[in-house]
C-alpha cells in the first residue's frame, strides 16, 4: 500500500503547484504600480460571438487610458498604468465560477468585470458578494442579480431586463396592436424580457394571444410559426439568443408566412452577424431594439462620442462596430469615472463613487443611472426597424418619437 | 426408500415453439447416483438448466427435500442445497482460486467442506493464489466443481464432467464422484462417455427429444429396443 | 489520507473553488469506480445523479429551510431516488446501458429545467442559495466527501460485497451459482454509486451556491469523471483518485494558461489514453510494481489492479 | 390544419433524420463501434457545404456527392489505425465510446479554430426560391428538397447492401465477423470500407443539416449525436432498415410535440429512446438476438 501513498502525495502536490499562479502585489497605502482589471471572455461556445467584442471594447478603453499615461486615480492624484488580466471560460458557467475566484483570490484584481450576458454573469454575482469585491457587470441584465442585500454589483451598459422592454410595450400600445404573440427562450435573459412585456401589455389592457416558452436549444421553428399563424397576431415578438433569432427569421422567410410585425432582440445588437445569416429579405421591415452605434450619442461628458469612437475603434471598417464593442468601452468609462471620484481603491469606495456619478454621466451609451441595488435604470433603448437599403438593411430608430430617425412602417409590406 | 432428496415431476420447457423438455419426471435419494444420457439435443443440459434455476420451467415442479425451488433465481436454489457444474467451465475469471471458494463458501446454505480439503479433493492444492482466468482448461473444470461443492450442496448436477479429460483424470474424477455419493450427496451425472459413467453408477435415465424413454440399470438399457434405436438408429 | 492532503493544499493554495472542484471530481471518479470498476456498467449519464444531488440540496434548503449540511442528506436521498427510478436500466447491457443512462440524465435535465415547473424547481432560471453560502463549511464538506468516497472504495476492495461485485463482473451466471444474489448486489452498487454522485452534487451546489440547471447536468461532467477513473485505472483504490487529481490539475493549468488549445489537448489526451493505456495508470504502476518489488525482494501480494477493464456479461 | 402540417413536417424531417443517423447505425451494426464523433462529422459536412456554396456556388446537394470518396479514404484510414488497438482492449465497446468522445473533442476544437464560433448558415435559396405546397399547405422549400435528396441516398445504400458483392460481404461481417472471415471475406478491408461509408453518410447529411438545424456552429455535434442515437435505438441498433422507421418515428414525435406541447419538445428523443430500449432491448425492428 505504501508505495502508492508516496506516488499520490507527490503527484497531487505537483498537480497543485502547476496550477498555482503568482499573486499580483496587494494594494497598499502607497500608490500601486498598476491598476489591475480582471475579466473573463468566451474563446469558444455559444456566447463567443457576443463575449469577444465586449472584451475588445474594454481593451480599447484601457489602451486609450494607457496612451495618456494610465487612468487618473483621484485617491492618489495621479495617472496609474492599467493592467488587464483575462481568462477564457469557453461559455461555461461552471468554468467561469472557478476563473472568477481565480481573479479575486489569486490575481487580487482591483476592478472585476463579468463576462457577457446573464448566464456567465450569474456565478460572478455571489462570488463577488462573498469576497466583498465590486462587480462591474456590462450586459448581465437578469433581474435576480439585483437584490437589496447586495451592494457589490453595478450594471453598466444595459438597462435591467425589468425595465429594458418598456419602450417596446409603449410602441405596441401606441400602434393599437390588440393581438400580440410572444415566443421566448427559457433562459434568464429572455424570460425576464418576455415577462416584463407580458405584464406591461396586460397593464395596457392587451392580453397576449400566444405566450410560449421553448428550450434555448430550439433550432427548428417551422412548426411553431404555424401555431403562431393560427392565432393571426398583429405582432410577433421572439426573444432568444443569436442562434435562435437566426433560426426563427430563416424559418419565417422559407415558410412564406407573413406577419404585420416581427420583433427579435439581436439584429439591432449584432447587425452584421444577422445580416450574413438571414440576408436582406429576411430582415427587411422587422423590428429590434435600437443599440449604439446606430443609436448615436455625440454630446457626451465622458469618453468619445459615437462617431469619434467608431473612427478610432475601427478606422478601416466602421460598419463592423457593434453594440458589444460599445458595451465594453462604456464599462471602461464607468470604471474611469469611479476611479476619479473614489476616495480610495477599496471596493466600497468604488461603489460609492459610481453612485455619486449616477445621473450625471452622459456617454456613448446614453445617460448612466443606477438604482440603490446597482441595476441600470438609464440608457433606455428605443425601438428600431430595419429598412432595405441597397443590397443590405439599415437600422432606423422609430420609437419613442424623441429619438426617432424614421417613422415606423406598420404593417410591414 | 426414504422421502427423495430431489423430486422433479412433469417438467416441461418450451423456447417459443420448440419444446425442449416434455413432462420429465425424476427422483434422487441421498447418496444415490443416476446417469443421464441421450443423444445430442435430447434436453439433458436443458433439464439441468431448468432444475438448477437458470431458466424457469414452462410447466412442472422441482422440490428439494420437500420444499419447491422451481422458478427461483439460481442463488435461491444454491442456498437451499443444490448446485451444478458447467459443461464449459465458467470460473470467476477475475478472482483468485482462493477468492472463488471463499465467496462460494460464504453464501452456502449448509456446512461446506473446509477449503484445504476441497482443493485437495479436486487436485488444486497449492494454487490458491492463482487468478482463475490464468488456469488451464482442466484446472478450470476442477475449480468449477470445487466452486459448486464449496456451497455445501446435498444434490449436485454434474454436466459432462468427463468431457476433455485424460484417462487418468477420468479415473480420478470417477473416484471423486463416488466419494461424494458415499458421503450422502445425491448426484445426477450427465455424460456421453459410457465407460466413465459405468465407473460411477449402474442406474441411468435415457432422454430423447425432451422425453424420458428409459429408467433402470445400464445393462438393461443397452438391450432396450427403444434406447438402441435412438442411439444407433435403426 | 488524500482528505488530509487537500486540507494541507488549501493552506497554501487559496483558489478554494478549484480545490473543491478537484475533490468533487475525485468523488465522482470513485463513484464511477464503484459502478464500472466493480460491476462493469459504464453510465454515460452519471451526471444525472450529480444534478439530482445538487437540486436535492438546493430545494431542501430553499423550501424546507434546512441548514445546507442537512441538505447534503437530501442530496444523497434525491440521487438514490433517481437511481431507484432507473432500476430497469440495469437490465440492459454494455452500449444500451451507456446510451440509455445518457438519455435518462438528459431527460431529467429537461424536466427540472422546464419553465412549466419553475414554481417547484425554479425551471431554467437557476438556483440562488446565497443565504446558505459558507465557503469554509462547504470546503469541509468536500474534504469529508473525499474521505467517505475513498472509504467506500476501500470497503469494497476488502469486503465480501466487493468480492461479490467483482465476481458478478467476471461472470454473472457463475456468480449466481456461487450463491450470490446478483440482482440485489448489483442494485446495492448502483445505489451506492448514485449516492456518491448525489453527495458530490450537493457539495458542489452548496459551494457555488448560484448555478443554472445546465451547469449541474452538463454531460461533460460524466465524461470527465469516466476519463479520470479510466486514466487512474478502475477496480483499484487509488487509481481514480490519482486520475482525478492529476488530470484535473492539468485541466486547470492548461485551461487557465492556454485555453484555446485546451479542448484540442484534452481530446488528444483521451485518444492516447484509450489507444495506449486502456488499463489506466493503475495498470502502468502494476506493470512497474513487479520489477520494483523484485528489486526490494519483499513478498508482494497478488496484483492489486484488475488486468485491464472487463465488460459485463450474463 | 395544424395536425396535418405537423404530420407532413414530421415525415419530411423523419426522412432527413434517417439519413442523418444511418452512418452511425452502419458503423455500430457492422463494427460494434459506437461513434460518438458522429455529430461532429455532420457538423464538418455542414461547414463543407457552406464553404463550397459561398466559394464556388456549388449546390449543397453536390457537396454530398463530392464528399463521398475523400470520406471513405479518410474514414478507412482512421479505422485501420484505430481498430487493432481497440480490439486488444478488454472492453472494446466501452473503449470505443471513450475513444470517439476524444476524437469528437479534437474535431470540435479544430472546427472552432478554422471557422470561429460565429453562427454560419447557407441561405435557403441555395435549394429553391419559394415554399412548396403539399396537401394545401405551404412548406419551406428547404424541408421538401432535403427530404427529396435524402430518399435516393437511402435507396442507393440499401441497393449497395442488398445487391452488390461488397454489400453482401458487409452484411456478412455484420452478422458475424468470424463466419465472414471463414468464408474468405477480407473482414479488415470490408470493415475499413464500411467505416468510410459511415463517415461519408455523416458528412453528406451535414450538407443538408445546415438547413434543417438552423445553421451550423462548432458545438452542435453533441446534440446531433444524441438525436442520431435516439433514431437508431428506436429503429433497432445494427439494422439499417430500422433506422428509416426510427427516423420517421422521431420526426413525427418531434413535430407533433412542437405543435401541441412546445415546452416539452426537447424531451422527445430521450423519452422515445428510453421507452423502446426498456421494452424491446434491441429496438423496434432489430433481429431479436437471443440474449444468453
Amino acid at each position: 500500500m505504501n508505495r502508492y501513498l508516496v506516488a499520490t502525495a507527490g503527484l497531487s502536490l505537483l498537480g497543485l503547484s502547476v496550477t498555482a499562479c503568482g499573486a499580483s502585489p496587494s494594494s497598499s497605502s502607497t500608490a500601486p504600480r498598476a491598476i489591475t482589471v480582471g475579466t473573463l471572455y468566451s474563446g469558444s461556445g455559444a456566447f463567443a460571438t457576443s463575449s469577444q467584442p465586449q472584451l475588445a471594447g474594454l481593451k480599447f478603453w484601457i489602451s486609450q487610458e494607457n496612451s495618456k499615461g494610465g487612468v487618473y486615480v483621484g485617491a492618489y492624484h495621479k495617472r496609474i498604468h492599467v493592467k488587464l488580466v483575462t481568462y477564457n471560460d469557453q461559455s461555461s458557467a461552471t468554468t467561469a465560477a472557478t476563473l472568477y475566484t481565480q481573479l479575486i483570490t489569486q490575481n487580487k484584481v482591483n476592478v472585476l468585470v463579468s463576462d457577457f450576458g446573464s448566464v456567465l454573469t450569474a456565478p460572478a454575482v455571489t462570488i463577488a458578494q462573498e469576497h466583498h469585491q465590486l462587480l462591474f457587470d456590462p450586459t448581465g441584465t437578469g433581474t435576480v442579480f439585483f437584490t437589496p442585500g447586495n451592494k457589490y454589483i453595478v450594471l453598466t451598459a444595459l438597462p435591467t431586463s425589468g425595465i429594458w422592454p418598456a419602450p417596446l410595450v409603449q410602441f405596441l400600445l401606441a400602434q393599437h396592436i390588440s393581438k400580440v404573440a410572444i415566443l421566448y427562450d427559457s433562459n434568464d435573459f429572455d424570460a425576464s424580457q418576455a415577462a416584463t412585456v407580458d405584464s406591461g401589455l396586460k397593464a395596457g389592457g392587451v392580453t397576449p394571444v400566444y405566450y410560449q416558452a421553448v428550450p434555448s436549444a430550439t433550432a427548428s421553428y417551422g412548426t411553431l410559426i404555424q401555431s403562431i399563424k393560427a392565432t393571426n397576431p398583429g405582432a410577433v415578438l421572439e426573444f432568444g439568443y443569436p442562434p435562435n433569432d437566426i433560426a426563427f427569421l430563416q424559418a419565417l422567410r422559407s415558410s412564406g408566412v407573413h406577419f404585420p410585425m416581427v420583433f427579435t432582440a439581436f439584429p439591432g445588437q449584432l447587425h452584421q452577424l444577422l445580416e450574413s445569416n438571414v440576408g436582406q429579405a429576411g430582415l427587411s421591415y422587422t423590428y429590434s431594439y435600437g443599440f449604439p452605434p446606430q443609436l448615436a450619442y455625440n454630446t457626451v461628458n465622458e469618453g468619445l462620442g459615437t462617431s469619434a469612437f467608431v473612427q478610432a475603434f475601427a478606422p478601416t471598417d466602421p460598419a463592423s462596430v457593434n453594440f458589444l464593442d460599445i458595451a465594453g468601452y462604456q464599462t471602461g468609462l464607468v470604471i474611469q469615472a469611479a476611479l476619479r471620484h473614489a476616495s480610495s481603491l477599496s471596493q466600497l469606495a468604488l461603489r460609492n463613487a459610481v453612485a455619486s456619478v449616477s445621473g450625471s454621466l452622459n456617454t456613448i451609451d446614453g445617460s448612466f443611472k443606477i438604482d440603490s441595488q446597482g441595476g441600470q435604470v438609464g440608457e433606455l433603448l428605443p425601438v428600431s426597424q430595419l429598412f432595405p437599403s441597397g443590397s443590405t438593411t439599415k437600422i432606423q430608430m422609430v420609437y419613442p418619437p424623441a429619438s426617432a430617425t424614421h417613422s415606423a412602417v406598420y404593417p410591414a409590406p | 426408500m426414504a422421502e427423495p432428496l430431489l423430486l422433479v415431476s412433469d417438467l416441461t420447457k418450451n423456447f417459443g415453439r420448440f419444446c425442449a423438455l416434455d413432462g420429465v419426471g425424476l427422483d434422487l435419494g441421498a447418496g444415490e447416483v443416476v446417469g443421464l444420457v441421450g443423444p445430442n439435443g435430447s434436453g439433458k443440459t436443458t433439464l439441468i438448466n431448468v432444475v438448477s434455476g437458470l431458466y424457469p420451467p414452462t410447466r412442472g415442479t422441482v422440490t428439494l427435500a420437500g420444499r419447491p425451488v422451481h422458478g427461483g433465481a439460481p442463488h435461491t436454489v444454491v442456498r437451499s442445497g443444490m448446485n451444478r457444474t458447467f459443461q464449459i467451465a465458467k470460473p470467476l475469471g477475475g478472482l483468485t482460486v482462493e477468492e472463488n471458494l471463499r465467496l462460494a463458501g460464504a453464501s452456502a446454505g449448509h456446512r461446506p467442506l473446509p477449503e484445504g480439503d476441497l482443493l485437495q479433493l479436486v487436485g488444486l492444492s497449492g494454487l490458491q493464489g492463482r487468478v482463475a482466468g490464468s488456469l488451464n482448461a482442466s484446472q478450470q473444470k476442477r475449480l468449477d466443481l470445487a466452486r459448486a461443492l464449496a456451497t455445501g450442496p446435498r444434490v449436485l448436477l454434474v454436466d459432462e464432467l468427463g468431457a476433455g479429460l485424460s484417462p487418468a483424470e477420468l479415473d480420478q474424477a470417477a473416484g471423486i464422484l463416488r466419494q461424494l455419493a458415499e458421503a450422502g450427496m445425491a448426484l445426477l451425472v450427465v455424460e456421453h462417455l459410457m465407460g466413465f459413467l459405468a465407473k460411477v453408477t449402474r442406474a441411468v435415465v435415457v432422454l430423447n427429444a425432451g422425453r424420458q424413454i428409459f429408467r433402470g440399470d445400464l445393462d438393461q438399457a443397452v438391450q432396450d429396443p427403444e434406447v438402441v434405436r435412438v442411439f444407433l438408429g435403426g | 489520507m488524500p482528505a488530509a492532503g487537500f486540507v494541507v493544499a488549501n493552506a497554501f493554495y487559496p483558489n478554494q473553488q478549484e480545490l473543491v472542484m478537484m475533490m468533487v471530481y475525485l468523488a465522482l471518479a470513485q463513484g464511477i469506480n464503484v459502478i464500472y470498476g466493480f460491476t462493469g456498467y459504464l453510465p454515460f449519464g452519471y451526471v444525472g445523479f450529480f444534478g439530482a444531488g445538487a437540486y436535492g440540496l438546493a430545494l431542501s434548503v430553499l423550501y424546507l429551510h434546512v441548514p445546507a449540511g442537512v441538505g447534503l442528506l437530501f442530496a444523497v436521498l434525491a440521487a438514490v431516488a433517481v437511481a431507484a427510478l432507473l432500476f430497469p436500466l440495469l437490465r440492459l447491457e454494455g452500449v444500451y446501458f451507456a446510451i440509455a443512462s445518457l438519455a435518462a440524465a438528459e431527460a431529467l435535465y429537461e424536466v427540472i429545467s422546464n419553465p412549466s415547473l419553475a414554481a417547484v424547481t425554479k425551471g431554467p432560471y437557476g438556483i440562488n442559495l446565497v443565504s446558505a453560502y459558507n465557503a469554509n463549511a462547504s470546503f469541509v464538506a468536500a474534504v469529508a466527501l473525499v474521505a467517505v468516497s475513498m472509504g467506500i472504495v476501500v470497503y469494497l476492495r476488502t469486503s465480501r460485497l466487493g468480492l461479490a461485485l467483482r465476481a458478478i463482473r467476471s461472470d454473472a451466471v457463475s456468480a449466481e451459482f456461487a450463491g450470490i444474489n446478483v440482482v440485489q448486489r448489483r442494485t446495492v452498487a448502483w445505489l451506492l454509486s448514485a449516492a456518491m454522485a448525489g453527495a458530490a452534487g450537493g457539495t458542489f451546489a452548496w459551494y457555488t451556491s448560484t448555478f443554472y440547471p445546465g451547469a449541474v447536468f452538463d454531460s461533460s461532467i460524466s465524461i470527465f469523471a469516466i476519463v479520470f477513473a479510466l486514466f487512474g485505472g478502475v477496480g483499484t483504490t487509488w487509481g481514480p483518485a490519482l486520475g482525478a487529481v492529476v488530470l484535473f490539475g492539468v485541466y486547470n493549468a492548461v485551461g487557465i494558461s492556454q485555453p484555446q488549445y485546451f479542448q484540442l489537448i484534452y481530446g488528444v489526451l483521451i485518444v492516447l489514453l484509450v489507444l495506449f493505456l486502456p488499463g489506466g495508470l493503475g495498470s502502468l504502476v502494476q506493470r512497474l510494481a513487479p520489477r520494483w518489488r523484485r528489486l526490494r525482494r519483499t513478498p508482494g501480494r497478488g496484483p492489486e489492479a484488475l488486468p485491464g477493464v472487463g465488460g459485463p456479461d450474463g | 390544419m395544424l395536425l396535418e402540417y405537423a404530420i407532413v413536417a414530421g415525415l419530411l424531417f423523419g426522412v432527413f433524420y434517417a439519413y442523418l443517423a444511418l452512418g452511425l447505425n452502419l458503423i455500430f451494426g457492422v463494427l460494434r463501434i459506437v461513434n460518438l464523433a458522429h455529430g461532429d462529422l455532420v457538423m464538418l459536412g455542414s461547414y463543407l457545404a457552406f464553404e463550397l456554396y459561398y466559394a464556388w456556388h456549388w449546390s449543397p446537394l453536390l457537396a454530398i456527392v463530392v464528399a463521398v470518396v475523400p470520406c471513405i479514404l479518410v474514414g478507412g484510414a482512421l479505422y485501420l489505425g484505430v481498430a487493432p488497438r481497440l480490439a486488444r482492449a478488454q472492453d472494446p465497446e466501452m473503449m470505443s465510446l471513450v475513444l470517439f468522445f476524444g476524437i469528437s473533442q479534437v474535431i470540435e476544437a479544430i472546427a472552432a479554430f478554422g471557422f470561429t464560433s460565429n453562427e454560419r448558415s447557407v441561405s435557403a435559396n441555395a435549394l429553391g426560391s419559394h415554399p412548396v405546397g403539399i396537401l394545401g399547405q405551404a412548406y419551406p422549400v428547404t424541408w421538401v428538397v432535403v427530404a427529396a435528396a435524402s430518399v435516393p441516398v437511402l435507396l442507393i445504400l440499401f441497393a449497395y447492401l442488398g445487391r452488390t458483392r461488397l454489400g453482401r460481404a458487409t452484411r456478412a461481417v455484420m452478422a458475424s465477423p468470424d463466419e465472414a472471415a471463414a468464408v474468405g471475406i477480407n473482414v479488415r478491408m470490408v470493415s475499413a470500407l464500411t467505416f468510410g461509408v459511415g463517415v461519408a453518410l455523416a458528412v453528406g447529411a451535414g450538407s443538408l443539416a445546415v438547413f434543417m438545424l438552423g445553421g451550423v456552429t462548432p458545438t452542435e455535434g453533441v446534440s446531433i449525436t444524441i438525436l442520431s442515437f435516439a433514431v437508431i435505438v428506436v429503429g433497432g441498433l445494427g439494422n439499417p432498415l430500422g433506422t428509416v422507421v426510427g427516423g420517421l418515428v422521431l420526426g413525427l414525435a418531434f413535430q407533433l410535440t412542437l405543435t401541441f406541447l412546445p415546452n416539452w419538445a426537447s424531451l422527445v428523443p430521450y423519452v422515445l429512446l428510453l421507452a423502446v430500449v426498456l421494452t424491446r432491448p434491441t429496438g423496434v425492428l432489430s433481429r431479436a438476438r437471443r440474449l444468453a
